[in-house]
């Protein structure tokens, strides 16, 4: 990653982290329904990725995926519009924080069944080899989503057909509540399972997003080549509580201290100023992410809501609903 | 004790009065220990039990119910939890394949009484993948028993029958009544599984609901009572068994019913019940059959699309009033 | 072409037809390559096709029906074998929550164009776990359309229409029907789904089946006519789209209605279409409306027990002439 | 194994194998509906199990599993019979060979969904540590059973909780008709995966009794210790085809050849010559086991077949079926 290449990627971040506190100031402002759960701290490994990546690489995310849809072009007033239940919506109001998508970017969904997206990456990777496309798919996954089994077919499948597809998990240590050592059978839930698929696992600090961008570059083009799939953890740490107003009191002070001091941001900006950017550069980036994020704040909340009757399209591919004569 | 007490607290109340009386209940989930549920819906309950009696679990839904399953067959009583409904689909060859079968297939050997309970159902935004009420999914199956309470005390005493029975129950906690309020059940208070109740009387038209649809049900029959309309409400609280005979004897008074479900109309348990009608109440009917149900599409985001989904008392007033038009 | 064609050849001339068609349409699933599939239908694909395009998987249904989805959503068009429908229940994430909301919640910007096939039903004495009709799993989730045909030909031309389908569609293929055998289809047969087909006319009682029922309920209409009692039967072919017109304007001339499930009572799709007919088919009818459905327990081995629960040509007979004396 | 538990483990094989032949021979007869899968060629892991347990441990197995019945005690009469769909059959003839149980010896069932015992078997485990008694839980099941998800969450879960269960792979190379390595990313399904939940893994030669019998000893000591879960892979071989009427000619004819001759009932035998035992005990031994199947073929043959209303009964705990007032 040149510095230039840096620099775009402390932007992006940056946009990402203004857009999730955004995101949770207009939930405690009751402009937000139902729940979002925040990448607030896990920026690095979307956009490490991403920069590793081409435009045509399928990237399936979960829950926990304002980042990724982010990282690959999604804009943040489609974001907060989404979540704010308005027509402009990335996903028209239907879908939202759970289920962010960018398709024509690639972006192939936020999955909020744990899990259950790694098939689904697979499959996608099984469809490029059979067109001969050369493209990749990524599956962006937590520590939890290592004991289900649907991680482990996909595993399984993926190794058996050497698929390029990449698994990527976003070790936070954390379920919802509980520690992931406290139900895991191994230190590294995602690493250590590797060799059950006779697959390469790495760890990676997924804070820093240069050590992410080279890991999944490298993982990439083993799976390109034909070498098969491979596991990246990326330990990282999510600065909000699992998702709307969870105030994290689980985790203990000193823990949470630690890890806010290893911010990705802090990490790249030292990157920057260490490779001579001067600090005014940084700060103007950071300083054009809240400008585009106050105006996504502004025009997402003048947004119209959804016209009701989008209730009843789009459940076919016809775009209609009728399930009967 | 209180004077009221929330759905969400007689959740926890529920199982924690037959986990001091019977040592051999336990608890197993994701988050159900320190956290105390993700609903809090067992809060409480690790303090008072200890960590030999209330399991935190993996992310692994087949393990959950099915350790569940094998823990039953060997002499405990578990009640396991799964998050949101829709999880079920993650273990659901349990629930389809394996626990309402084994005892019929073994010719009666062995037994599995387990409750799994889970939060159910809509309204709150959650979207398409965590709002479903998905009782119908295991009505599609014989060999389970379905609970589905609608207020506070039939939680505590519906819980107890559950945990009590030596068979499979699965327990729907209707996220959308979490909060609301009620008297606080009796001490030992105990409703028996497939018992409807009769929550208002009225002479023209019959309304079936359950869980959320039930206060839905009441507010709509309110509304038509001021327009002279009597409706008798039915909280059918339990789908398996079906309690056909109180809603027969219902429509014996009232000639006329409606059935409010929260689950789309295709497959729901609305249709099940009223299929019963048109045969055995036929003589009874003085109207076609109505159901308000959820439109045939996953839930949507937004709250003014969700409501475009999910009946309304609007729309059973109007289902109600076209029936006694009739 | 032979003169004749079984149901099972049916099947995998129907996805050679549509493999030869188009290339995007690739075939997976768990021994359906050199060793064609249990059942055979899928027998020939893997040497006309070569293993590019049929797929040997491990025992992984989650991953076949996730990937078959991922795969759907980029391009391709896959065909994905469960080998038996009870083992739908082993992905059933897939089917109730994933492949049938993608659509809507991404607010329209995907689509999943495959078919998952699966070997359904009863009465050849497979037990509890490999014998059950699991359509009714699938009615109760919007967003999955449901074949299932009774005839080879259907079988050919159903099949078509679901992989050029550019939404998700369960094929259920019958156990009990794959030695079954039926005029060949002609070339590029196309049977939309969601069209019912009268396939014997009568003026007295409307019988409406799906799948295996079908041969039953015509055997049982002939044993009615000698009786003098006319039989309309109606062969369901799709449970969505659900082709009510046609059973509606066959109860127009009948006024009289049976349906004949090979599924349990409870949560049978016959009771979704009494539903609707008890609503906006009430004036039409005569007489009560009979479900002739399997009994609400898991399905025996023995074929003396399993006869007791699957419904039975004289069931279906004496179901008939009830209605026909009301 | 003494000489005299080898002589009895050996009689006790000759009874399975030959209880197979006849379930064998009975299907071809048409007296046997739906389906069987036979295990003639795996007795020795079920027996030599056996040999290694406690009467009140727990045992689960698969559709595969009339060695696991019967070498917990089922006999061929009641096994037969239930093939035959008589009233005196293991089951009442309601479950079929798929699903031989025998509850009252502690074998807990058969399971036809591959795989979904093992969260069962975990359970039961479970159960046993809490009720302190000192069970362990053993889940016999194929290789093909591995990559399936419910083998990964249950080793997870029974790692995590430290359980009395033992996961014992019968691996015979095959799943239906597909060899188990066209599909699995690790040369040995079941053992390879084991240090993936931190846990020990071993392959021991499923067709040598005594070895098994060794190895369950050693790891159910060991998980009744408190150390835990271990996974065994056992190697094998079946004697017939998949199921029913399959003549397996998937298998290339050398590799049957050589496993054909290394058969369990040849291996012990061979045993029991090298300990010193006259032929004629082994011959005797034998025949016994010819004459019990003998009697069992005929007595079930006479057996009456159910009352149709047993097809009403056993749904519920109170013994009925009913699902409506
Ligand atoms: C199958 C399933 N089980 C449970 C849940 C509820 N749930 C949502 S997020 C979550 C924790 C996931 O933890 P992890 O995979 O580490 O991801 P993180 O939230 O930490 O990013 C759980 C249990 C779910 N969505 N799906
Ligand atoms: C979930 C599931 N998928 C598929 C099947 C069909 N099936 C029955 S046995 C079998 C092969 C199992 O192979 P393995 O685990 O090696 O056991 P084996 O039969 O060799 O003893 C398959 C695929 C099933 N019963 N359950
Ligand atoms: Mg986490
Ligand atoms: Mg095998």
């Amino acid at each position: 990653m040149d510095t230039a290449e840096l620099l775009a990627s402390y932007e992006q971040m940056a946009l990402i982290r203004r857009t999730e506190k955004a995101a949770h100031d207009l939930f405690l402002q009751g402009l937000v329904k139902g729940t979002t759960h925040l990448a607030a701290g896990h920026e690095a490994i979307a956009v490490g990725a991403s920069a590793a990546l081409r435009d045509d690489d399928y990237v399936f995310a979960t829950y926990r995926g304002h980042h990724h849809a982010m990282a690959r072009g999604a804009t943040p007033e489609e974001c907060l519009a989404e979540l704010m239940s308005r027509a402009t919506g990335l996903c028209r109001a239907k879908g939202g924080s759970m289920h962010l998508t960018k398709a024509d970017a690639n972006m192939l969904g936020s999955y909020a069944i744990v899990g259950a997206h790694l098939p689904m990456a697979v499959g996608a990777a099984w469809s490029a080899r059979l067109r001969g496309t050369g493209q990749l798919a990524v599956a962006f996954f937590g520590d939890g989503a290592t004991n289900i089994g649907s991680f482990h077919e996909a595993l399984n499948l993926a190794a058996v057909w050497k698929l390029p597809v990449l698994f990527v998990c976003e070790n936070n240590l954390y379920m919802e509540y509980t520690r992931i050592s406290d139900v895991t059978a191994v230190p590294r839930p995602a690493a250590d399972r590797a060799p059950a698929y006779g697959i390469p696992g790495e760890v990676v600090d997924g804070n820093d997003v240069v050590s992410v961008q080279e890991a999944v570059a490298r993982l990439a083009r083993r799976a390109r080549a034909g070498d098969g799939p491979a596991v990246l953890e990326a330990e990282t740490y999510r600065h909000f509580g699992h998702s709307r107003a969870d105030p994290a009191t689980y985790r203990p002070a000193e823990e949470v201290e630690r890890w806010l001091k290893h911010d990705p941001l802090d990490i790249a900006r030292g990157r920057l100023i260490e490779a001579g950017v001067p600090e005014e550069t940084v700060t103007a980036a950071d300083e054009r992410a809240q400008t585009v994020v106050r105006q996504a704040i502004e025009a997402a909340k003048s947004a119209p809501p959804p016209d009701p009757r989008e209730a009843f399209t789009d459940v076919w591919a016809d775009g209609g609903a009728a399930w009967r004569t | 004790m209180a004077d009221v007490i929330t759905y969400r607290e007689a959740v926890a109340e529920g199982i924690a009065r037959e986990m001091r009386r019977d040592p051999s209940v336990v608890c197993l989930g994701e988050d159900i220990g320190e956290a105390g549920g993700v609903f809090k819906t067992t809060a409480g309950l690790l303090k008072e039990f200890g960590r030999g009696r209330v399991w935190d679990t993996p992310i692994s839904e087949q393990a959950i119910v099915g350790a569940a399953m094998g823990a039953a067959m060997t002499g405990m009583r578990p009640v396991a939890e799964i998050m949101f409904s829709d999880f079920l689909a993650c273990c659901w060859d349990y629930l389809a394949n394996e626990i309402p079968k084994v005892r019929y297939m073994t010719g009666g050997q062995v037994t599995v009484p387990l409750v799994v309970r889970t939060a159910n159902g809509g309204g709150l935004g959650f979207g398409a993948q965590h709002s479903q009420a998905t009782e119908n999914w295991a009505l599609t199956v014989p060999g389970l028993k379905i609970a589905a309470p609608s207020t506070p005390a039939d939680v505590v005493g519906m819980m107890a029958a559950a945990i009590r029975s030596d068979d499979p129950v699965v327990f729907f906690e209707h996220k959308g009544l979490l909060a609301t309020k009620g008297p606080p059940p009796p001490p030992d208070h105990v409703v028996e599984l497939g018992r409807a109740a009769v929550v208002r009387e009225g002479a023209d038209v019959t309304l079936v609901a359950l869980a959320s649809m039930v206060p839905v049900a009441l507010t709509a029959s309110e509304r038509l009572a001021q327009e002279g309309i009597g409706v008798e409400v039915v909280d059918l609280r339990s789908l398996v068994p079906l309690d056909m005979a109180t809603v027969l004897a219902s429509l014996g008074r009232t000639s006329r019913l409606v059935t409010v479900e929260e689950n789309p109309y295709q497959g729901g348990w609305g249709a099940t019940l009223v299929s019963v009608v048109a045969d055995e109440g036929f003589a009874l009917l003085d109207a076609p059959v109505r159901r308000v149900a959820a439109e045939c599409v996953p839930l949507p985001f937004a709250d003014v699309l969700e409501e475009q989904v999910i009946p309304t008392v609007d729309k059973v007033v109007a289902a109600v009033r076209s029936l006694a038009a009739y």
